[in-house]
């Protein structure tokens, strides 16, 4: 059986003032994907690992770490892809270390929040009435931006979130474009008065591998790009066209 | 230990745990509403769902008929008083997330499209691609940022239900990131946390999966109800166990074995036709067609591969843009953890666990038998789904009775009384529990994976696809001898910070007491019925009516109980599936149930 | 009404620059400051150039090219020495600096269209 | 705390760990290096812009001034130097136009412009810009 050297960051917050790696000698077969190899860990050689997972089939966004310094769903990426070793497993980049491989991304759940990511409607129409007509074309407009699985790989390669943590980074900004460019929202309104002040969009200065990394095809990038034209186009409007509301 | 207190406090952050919470939220906003799980919720096993949710839109598709499909699905286990329940309030929900901004895949005209799925009279299955789950998981996720009354606590791990005199009253929960052990009390509970397919060695279910809310509620004294009841996937990925959705064979797909026969004609299924053919061939039930699987292991035709023996799911010929329009996902997990492209290639599948029909018992407001503990969606069992859910009735279950449970548990909130203070000294005993059982004991000598492992083949050999007797008995003595070798289990990870150790031992805890229920239920239930196949008993036993089985813990092994099924209109028939269907002779068009057993029943 | 911030009218100026520089500039340098010289392509002559440059239309062209540029520089430059130097704590100064840069730029840009030739 | 095993192990130690950014934190992968020198294209486009400025004020003060001017430009050193003036300002065009797609998304109707297309047209709109300049200045010689 093939085996290779995986580097696994561990810290332990009690007893530990830095972090440090312990490296381990793990056998693997060609379909390994590299959670396979630290789930062989944890099971096999050191149950005290810590890190997390859960549905291994790249959709729930929580295995998400540092591979070889590239930020990756570890499910969703073969150790054949990584070799020849030693392959270095880091948390991701940009977020407090708890402990092992487990971040803290209760930043990023706070700041999903604040860009309002649900309908905002002036007015409901009632249930009876039935579903609010959408065509393919519009929903296509708004789709690659709702795949987002909240997994936090682009705030792990966005070097602005690491310089400057208030900067609200590149999923949530994707989401909130999400709901603004979903024919059944009209709250966009209220999310340009959060995303246009200084932390916001403006704080980006589009490195690009947000969308680089993206395991979704989301490309917070673009998006937060289009919404800087957006915002732009809305400030001549009031400055030129005060009379006209978008 | 801390303590926190609301009014409503929800356990697990999956679609019916944040569908409840709205509903709590909307039905008396005065209320303080609690979620917690332990993953964060957009991380919760509603995600993976991929083909869709069921529920009446179309002109041509009547309640009934969604009643009559879900009923004879489910093998006539089904309470029906529920089935028509569930199919009246289906459509209202669905259309109440399509307002909540779920992306459903539309028609040209903008109006929400629609799928046939397996077992299915009709098209009658809404979708947001081949990702419904996701979707419909992040719509609810984000909608209920919305609700201030909603408070959430991520990350933290439920290990004991408060109950005193026959009332829930909170539960207690390890915050993981800290270790610290929290009471948290509530006039009602919501149990919301999923099913266990983590019992078995081979599952669709994430991780996370481990039955954790079956087990708590079932040591708090409910009953859990059908367990013996655990429905295997047709098509789901050798090695990884990924599920690869219906939607594909509903939208064309062929399962062929080595031969490249379409090998289900000779299962009672049905003719092959070149255009999928509703409730017939691919589009069986999922029991049928898991159990064909075996029938053609059995005589040698299914293919050898590394990963043990599979048969092909071949969609080639929908072509590409069909491929990347309805079934994109599908795509993108076989080139992803096969490395095989399913345009130019066909994707070896094998039958695979994949959901609970059984759970904590309830009636049809999610209330259980414990006094303000309410349950909804996988880890409960209203008796919809019966002996074989129906495929995309779970993604609308948990929308229906989420809300219906959250509704009854804000009901029960306002009138019950405060929790007393006495139950914390229950909470006091978790705790040290917690600390002596688990973080200071060292020196065990059994490795936890190993039993899990051991625990996850007893499970295949004992409760798999085909059961007897004597298998099920050595899986309940396995199963006995594992729980005592649990005891000596070894334990490295002192540390209280986010303690994954911790956890895993506490999951197999869990694993352990949902296995025990669903080998002494399967042992108890001598008969064949939708997922419950015994080779010792192949028939259906309708000599009486069809009970529902209950399981009670003990000190010792599980008492089985039995519940009459509820009938209402749809009398126990044969199951017939792949019958040319004629819209002249569908037995459901009208209210009248089939009397003469129909020309398809 | 001038609302929320000055950040749109700063990146619409940022990105005018960018795109104005992106197409007009490498070929104005390749012909007239490399090929010209070099000879690999006739040399302007002197009343044709400054027929170009100091045309009305040109001077107006020259105008907004130069001032779009001058502040396309500022904005990136502004957010590079805060990001590549980690100046948080600088940002107001920086970005005054250079923003002040480019409009003293942008007068003498203009003084000299306006009095020249 | 029940027995003293898990010494050292305090209750509730919420100390996270935050790595510090390096100051070379742009060194440390391929496409930072590239984002840097991308965003420092800036300077020289300043310098381009400037440097037309000084033509035109040139342009004015007389052919015998011009003729310095362009006396100065044929010197090799600052030919050399405009070669890679030139070569930054096209690292400034490619990327700017390879990413103006991600930002700018057309419609014709109800028909969004695929991105292919709105490069493309970008590309172009640059190479017909460019033969009109060359055009303009090889027309005026």
């Amino acid at each position: 059986m093939k085996s290779v050297a995986v580097e696994v960051l561990r810290y332990r917050p009690e007893t530990e003032a830095e972090p440090s790696f312990d490296v381990f000698d793990v056998p693997y077969e060609d379909n390994w994907m590299i959670l396979d190899a630290i789930n062989h860990i944890k099971d096999q050689v050191d149950g005290t690992l810590s890190y997390r997972w859960a549905c291994r089939m790249g959709v729930c966004g929580s295995c998400g770490m540092m591979v070889n310094g590239k930020p990756v769903l570890t499910c969703a990426t073969y150790v054949e892809d990584v070799l020849p070793g030693p392959v270095r497993v880091e948390p991701l980049r940009g977020f407090p270390v708890v402990r092992d491989l487990v971040t803290d991304i209760q930043d990023f759940m706070v700041k999903l929040q604040r860009v309002k990511p649900w309908i905002i409607r002036e007015e409901e129409k009632p249930l009876a009435e039935g579903e609010y007509l959408q065509t393919p074309e519009e929903l296509e407009d708004y789709k690659q931006y709702s795949m987002c699985i909240n997994c936090m790989l682009c705030y792990a390669a966005c070097p602005i979130y690491e310089l400057d943590p208030e900067f609200i980074g590149p999923a949530a900004i994707a989401l909130a474009q999400r709901y603004n460019l979903d024919s059944r929202d009209q709250g966009r309104e209220e999310r340009m008065d959060v995303l246009s002040q200084h932390d916001g969009m403006w704080g980006c200065t589009f490195v690009g591998d947000c969308s680089v990394v993206c395991p979704k095809k989301v490309d917070p990038a673009g998006a937060i790009q289009r919404y800087k034209l957006d915002a732009t186009v809305d400030w001549f409007q009031s400055v030129l066209m005060p009379w006209r509301k978008r | 230990m801390r303590t926190v207190n609301h009014d409503v406090l929800l356990i697990g952050g999956g679609g019916a745990g944040l569908r409840a919470a709205i509903a709590v939220a909307e039905a008396n906003p005065e209320l303080s509403v609690a979620v917690a799980s332990k993953v964060y919720p957009m991380r919760s096993h509603t995600v993976s769902a991929e083909g869709g949710a069921a529920a009446v839109i179309r002109p041509e598709d009547s309640l009934d008929a969604h009643a009559y499909d879900t009923i004879s699905g489910g093998d006539w286990l089904c309470d029906q008083d529920a089935v028509e329940l569930f199919v009246r309030e289906a459509t209202e929900e669905m259309l109440r997330l399509e307002h909540w901004g779920c992306p459903w895949s539309r028609k040209p005209d903008g109006t929400v499209a629609t799928r046939p799925f397996g077992g299915m009279k009709t098209e009658r299955t809404w979708f947001a691609a081949d990702k419904t789950g996701f979707h419909m998981l992040h719509a609810l996720f984000q909608t209920t940022l919305k609700y201030p009354p909603i408070s959430r606590y991520d990350e933290w791990f439920v290990t004991k239900l408060l109950v005193e005199d026959g009332r829930c009253e909170g539960a207690v929960a390890v915050e993981l990131a800290t270790g610290e052990v929290h009471a948290i009390l509530a006039r009602s509970v919501i149990m919301c946390a999923g099913g266990g397919g983590k019992i078995y060695p081979f599952t669709t279910n994430a991780n996370i999966k481990t039955g954790d809310g079956m087990a708590l509620a079932y040591r708090a004294g409910a009953p859990l109800k059908d367990m013996e009841f655990v429905q295997y996937h047709p098509t789901g990925l050798p090695f990884t166990g990924i599920l690869i959705t219906e939607a594909a064979r509903a939208e064309g797909g062929w399962l062929v074995n080595k031969e490249g026969y379409r090998y289900l004609q000779d299962y009672n299924l049905g003719t092959p036709e070149p255009r999928p053919v509703l409730r017939s061939m691919e589009l069986g039930p999922r029991d049928r067609l898991s159990q064909a699987f075996v029938g053609e292991l059995k005589k040698g035709r299914t293919a050898e591969t590394r990963h043990g023996h599979v048969v092909h799911l071949d969609v080639r010929h929908l072509g590409q843009r069909t491929i990347d329009e309805k079934i994109p996902f599908v795509r993108e997990l076989c080139m992803k953890y096969e490395k095989i492209d399913p345009v130019k290639e066909m994707i070896p599948v094998r039958p695979v666990v994949h959901y609970m029909m059984g759970g904590i018992h309830t009636d049809l407001d999610g209330a259980t038998p414990i006094a303000g503990l309410f349950a909804a969606g996988e880890v409960a069992c209203v008796s919809i789904n019966g002996a074989n859910r129906l495929g995309s009735n779970s993604l609308t279950e948990l929308l229906v009775f989420g809300a219906r449970a959250g509704a009854a548990a804000a009901r029960h909130a306002a009138d019950a009384p405060a929790p007393s203070q006495s139950v914390l000294a229950q909470g006091l005993e978790e705790e040290a529990r917690l600390q002596e059982r688990f973080l200071d004991n060292r020196g065990g000598r059994e490795r936890m994976a190993n039993l899990r492992k051991e625990l996850q083949d007893t499970m295949e050999t004992s409760a798999g696809l085909y059961r007897d007797e004597p298998t099920l008995k050595a899986g309940t003595e396995k199963v006995q001898e594992l729980k005592e070798r649990f005891h000596d289990v070894a334990l490295e990870d002192p540390s209280l910070t986010f303690n994954t150790e911790l956890q895993t031992a506490l999951e197999l805890e869990n694993l352990l007491d949902v296995a025990e229920s669903v080998l002494h239920s399967a042992l108890a239930r001598r008969e064949s019925r939708g997922a419950h196949q015994r080779t010792d008993f192949p028939e259906r036993d309708d000599r009486e009516q069809p009970a529902h089985s209950l399981a009670y813990a003990t000190t010792g092994a599980p008492r089985i109980d039995y519940l009459p099924v509820t009938i209402t209109r749809w009398p126990p028939a044969e199951r017939v599936y792949g019958e040319p269907l004629s819209p002249t002779s569908d037995p459901v068009g009208g209210s009248a149930p089939p009397e003469d057993g129909g020309n398809q029943e | 009404m001038v609302r929320r911030s000055r950040e749109p009218v700063l990146w619409a100026m940022f990105s005018g620059g960018g795109m104005i520089a992106a197409l007009l500039l490498p070929a104005t340098v390749a012909v007239l400051w490399i090929a010209a010289p070099l000879g690999w392509v006739e040399a302007p002559s002197y009343e044709g150039l400054r027929l170009l440059f100091l045309h009305p239309i040109g001077r107006l062209s020259l105008f907004a090219v130069a001032t779009l540029s001058f502040f396309h520089w500022a904005h990136r430059f502004r957010y590079t020495v805060y990001d590549g130097l980690q100046l948080y704590h600088l940002s107001q100064l920086i970005a005054i600096l250079t923003y002040s840069i480019a409009v003293a730029l942008t007068v003498i840009a203009g003084f000299v269209l306006v009095t020249t030739g | 705390m029940a027995k003293a095993l898990n010494a050292g192990y305090k209750r509730h130690y919420p100390k996270w760990h935050r790595e510090r950014v390096p100051i070379f934190w742009w060194l440390r992968s391929a496409s930072y290096v590239k984002f840097m020198f991308r965003e420092l294209t800036s300077l020289f486009v300043a310098y381009a812009a400037g440097l037309l400025l000084v033509q035109a004020w040139v342009l004015g003060q007389g052919a015998a001034a011009h003729a310095r001017l362009l006396n100065w430009l044929s010197h090799p050193a600052v030919v050399t130097w405009h070669v890679i003036l030139l070569a930054t300002l096209l690292f400034h065009t490619v990327t700017w136009l390879n990413l103006t797609p991600q930002a700018l998304v057309l419609r014709l109707g109800r028909w969004r412009v695929p991105k292919t297309v709105v490069w493309a047209g970008h590309y172009a709109a640059w190479l017909v810009l460019s033969l009109v300049i060359v055009c303009l200045f090889v027309g005026v010689a």
